[in-house]
């Protein structure tokens, strides 16, 4: 039950705070189609946070809903991986951050919609469409910055290389992984490891790049210990309901 | 002179004007400057809610605000369409915004202090955009009239929306009450400024409602607009910021007090309290992300060159 | 007494909030030696700040000290001028910035060490030695920038315009100045106006520079009326006393 | 042969060696690579506790704060100096810290990320730092030991104001003692790792002491800490995150656990968590900026210029 509602958080916390991100670039890209399409993935993503952080509240039975778990937990108990909260930079790190991710999330929610948990199959059977989505459309946009111009396949290349030391988290397995994958709830990363890396690799030959060279991972994101950014990222995000705890919206 | 004669004759019946019908070029002119000064709008304005997505209070607010934004981009692509029938380039159009000599909104000059606002641009903004824009939907030019139909349906979502923001914090804690009317105040006179100047300073008028360019003058929406929000606000109990507010039997409307059309024209002028910031922010996101749009051209000519050779 | 509750929290929220933007850009300024002044004028500009709200808090009665007026109040209630609350930009704008700024608070501050009223005329005793060499510093730099080298002279250009819009808010009349001068508290900085323009003048002179151009006032500060940017300020500087409630620190 | 002979017997006389001495050009590249290294640290330890500035809890806590990094952007101006005098310039040993050729403290390649972090860094970093940092009062080159004993006086105070915020916080409500705790969870080890590697792998310390440029052992330093720190963290009531802590009556010291020295050695090749964003913010005030250096250098020119033809 605790590794459940761990569980769930993760799933929670990591479409909340890339939700969060892609909703900074608004009135910011570089064209309108974009700046629709990243409200469109913004909300995609914040949609399915409702679910799952509702499910933990009520699993959790104390009390708390979604709102309760996205805007009064502070940096500690938040259990999003580390490449989510990664800051936008430019384009180019904003879609190698999407495409590392969605490639996965993908892969992970298709498992999912065998759950035996119902709320979480029933969400992620709503939410792999989505993700499809958003990871056709990040691959786009790699091919068509690797194989673009001279800057933009540099800029495409800084910003794989940027964001790729906090992939390997997202394989990461542990206590909570194990119970959930051993309960049929969730599922251990490591069964689409392979299938991960081909699809990448196929992208990144399509976009005529090589992979990132390897680097050291870097971990601790469900465990609570976050990068620096996470904390600047809940100062905005809380603001609200920190400021008037009495009130609803 | 035939030509135009057949078509004023077509406008006066009611009829489409379609892209590869003949057109005078006045018409064409003013329409273009107007879809895209529409289409601007829906751009720069995005800036102001986009301010406050980040600190959405609720997942659900959050949501809502989001959809609304990603409704805004796609007006924009519909009215950035639209006004590309008339021969004038996207890109164009938005060189034109970025030098100054395309205009936005004067209302999106100010800026979004509180959640409150984003209530109030919904309510008060919104709804009067929808005023301006619901008899748009039988304006002369088909791609406008066409993608006004789109576009109103979904305002008037967004001004429910807005309106139900307010009510909840007129409902609320003293301090959300407080920045509900606060809101109110700050907003209220930029929200009668968006039917333009008065009727007898707006000489283009009378050319652009014999055209169905525009369906009714700027006074008259004006009015309308006063005539239904203040009841929207008594609903609630928020106090309209005029003194000169009285209903006034005789006309079956209200009387309202003067708006401070200096104030107006110094925002058009490009001189409102955020005008700075909402340029650069547009001009920024253009002029930084210039390598992407290259790309994606880049990128397709190579495809294109590809499909050619196999 | 509430013109001179607000008085104070003028004065405190002006040094509070220029403090906090000087503070950003720890470890990221040109050079040490820039570094080390700049967190300098924070540290000068948070004391000061401490002082006045303080005394704001002791004078209002309710129980509420400088931190719990800093930390604790929404953007509505903040009475800082825009001038001060305006992002760091490049170091040319953060330069405009300090240069408009401490000319005028400097002159201020002199009026006010001869304030009848004792907390004031003993802050600004102290403090206008501290802002004395703030203006210094900051026109050392209109002047080295300026007659500098071709792209720091059109930074600072820009820099000087991007900010004058700010400028005539801080002298600003209204029925809170004019209460405090009337009493011999505070003083109506229209008396040294002409002082401020002629010292702007001959530092400008001096960068070989021209005036920016005249541009619409931006005004609304004092009553609340703030820009976009305060309120992002506001969730990073009061996250923890918001977050925690009930701690001290 | 016989000026080796001469500097080696002042340095065991505990003469201080000045600039203009002759010296080994080891001793010159040795001392170089330390007090840069030393100043390095400064200057990038400035960007974890800047990130907390702009958070700090009270207007007190603020004022200390920014006073320390203030102290820091001193020491670091101080050690440069230092450095200087050994021939080497500023500029060189900054590029030299931006390609990676210089090292700084791993340390400061870990994220701060609550408050208790501050806490931490003061007690424990700066803790650490002094024990390194006391026997270089005493140093054999005259212009560091100088600067040594300027650093040392500010950073006891600074060590004194962290272990003060830990202590409150560890008498404060859950929240405050779990951050706390935690702190010290991330931050212990780490600093034992400030003492270097293990006298064992650390062959340059005989040369170092002989030359009287280090004066104790990286082990004796590390036991010296332990044995000072563990009161320290008892008396507030927090736990020190090793199982295999134990007093030793008969060495009068704690036996400690094994230190990860993978760990260490992968943070000094560059790969600590946040190195990459560590350098990318030094390297980014340095690149972005050089156009105020250069306008300051150009605007000195110009004066001396005037100066000269007056």
């Amino acid at each position: 039950r605790d590794a459940l509602f761990d569980y769930l958080c993760r799933l929670g916390d990591d479409s909340l705070i890339l939700g969060h991100r892609l909703g900074e670039w608004c009135g910011h890209a570089p064209a309108v189609e974009v700046d629709l399409s990243l409200a469109n993935m913004a909300l995609d993503l914040v949609g399915q946070a409702t679910h799952f952080l509702n499910a933990a509240g009520a699993l959790e039975g104390k009390g708390r809903d979604g709102d309760a778990l996205a805007f009064r937990r502070d940096v500690l108990d938040f259990r999003n991986c580390l490449l989510v909260e990664q800051p936008n930079g430019d384009f180019a790190q904003t879609m190698a951050r999407q495409f590392y991710f969605s490639t996965w999330q993908h892969l992970l929610f298709d498992h999912l919609t065998r759950s035996s948990y119902a709320p979480i199959a029933d969400v992620a059977a709503k939410a792999v469409k989505e993700v499809a989505y958003h990871r056709v459309l990040s691959a786009e946009w790699v091919v068509r910055l690797g194989d673009g111009t001279h800057e933009s396949r540099a800029r495409m290349i800084a910003g794989l290389d940027w964001m790729a030391r906090f992939v390997p988290e997202l394989f990461e397995s542990d206590g909570t992984v194990a119970a959930m994958a051993e309960a049929g709830i969730g599922v251990d990363p490591a069964v689409f490891r392979s299938d991960y890396e081909s699809a990448i690799g196929a992208v990144l030959a399509e976009a005529t790049l090589d992979a990132p060279p390897a680097q050291r991972p870097i971990l601790g994101g469900r465990r609570g210990h976050h990068s620096e950014h996470l904390g600047h990222l809940l100062c905005v995000m809380q603001f609200l309901p920190r400021t008037y705890p009495d009130a609803t919206w | 002179p035939a030509k135009l004669a057949a078509f004023e004759a077509r406008v006066a019946a009611d009829e489409f004007i379609e892209p590869k019908d003949w057109m005078p070029e006045a018409y064409r002119r003013t329409l273009t400057r107007q879809i895209s000064q529409h289409a601007h709008s829906e751009i720069v304005g995005m800036l102001p809610e986009g301010n406050w997505i980040g600190r959405a209070p609720s997942l659900r607010r959050k949501a809502i605000l989001l959809a609304k934004v990603q409704d805004e981009a796609g007006h924009g692509l519909y009215l950035y369409s639209a006004a590309e029938t008339l021969g004038t380039s996207r890109r164009e159009m938005i060189e034109a915004l970025h030098s100054g000599k395309a205009k936005y909104s004067t209302i999106f000059n100010y800026p979004t202090l509180t959640w409150a606002d984003i209530g109030a641009i919904g309510w008060l903004v919104d709804g009067a955009a929808i005023m301006n824009q619901v008899p748009l939907q039988r304006t002369s030019y088909g791609p406008y009239a066409r993608a006004m139909v789109r576009v109103c349906k979904e305002e008037s979502f967004h001004q429910r929306q807005g309106y139900e923001i307010m009510m909840h914090l007129a409902a609320g804690t003293d301090d959300q009450k407080r920045m509900a009317q606060d809101a109110l105040n700050r907003w209220w006179w930029p929200s009668l400024m968006m039917f333009g100047p008065p009727d007898a300073d707006s000489p283009n008028t009378a050319q652009s409602m014999r055209w169905r360019i525009k369906r009714d003058t700027n006074d008259d929406l004006r009015q309308k607009f006063v005539d239904i929000t203040v009841p929207q606000a008594e609903a609630i109990g928020l106090t309209v910021p005029d003194r000169d507010l009285a209903w006034n039997d005789a006309k079956g409307g209200y009387d309202f007090g003067a708006v401070d059309w200096e104030e107006f024209y110094a925002v058009v002028r490009g001189e409102g309290p955020v005008a700075k910031e909402r340029m650069k922010a547009r001009r920024d996101a253009w002029e930084q992300n210039a390598w992407v749009r290259e790309a994606a051209a880049a990128h397709a000519e190579k495809r294109a060159r590809k499909a050619e050779a196999a």
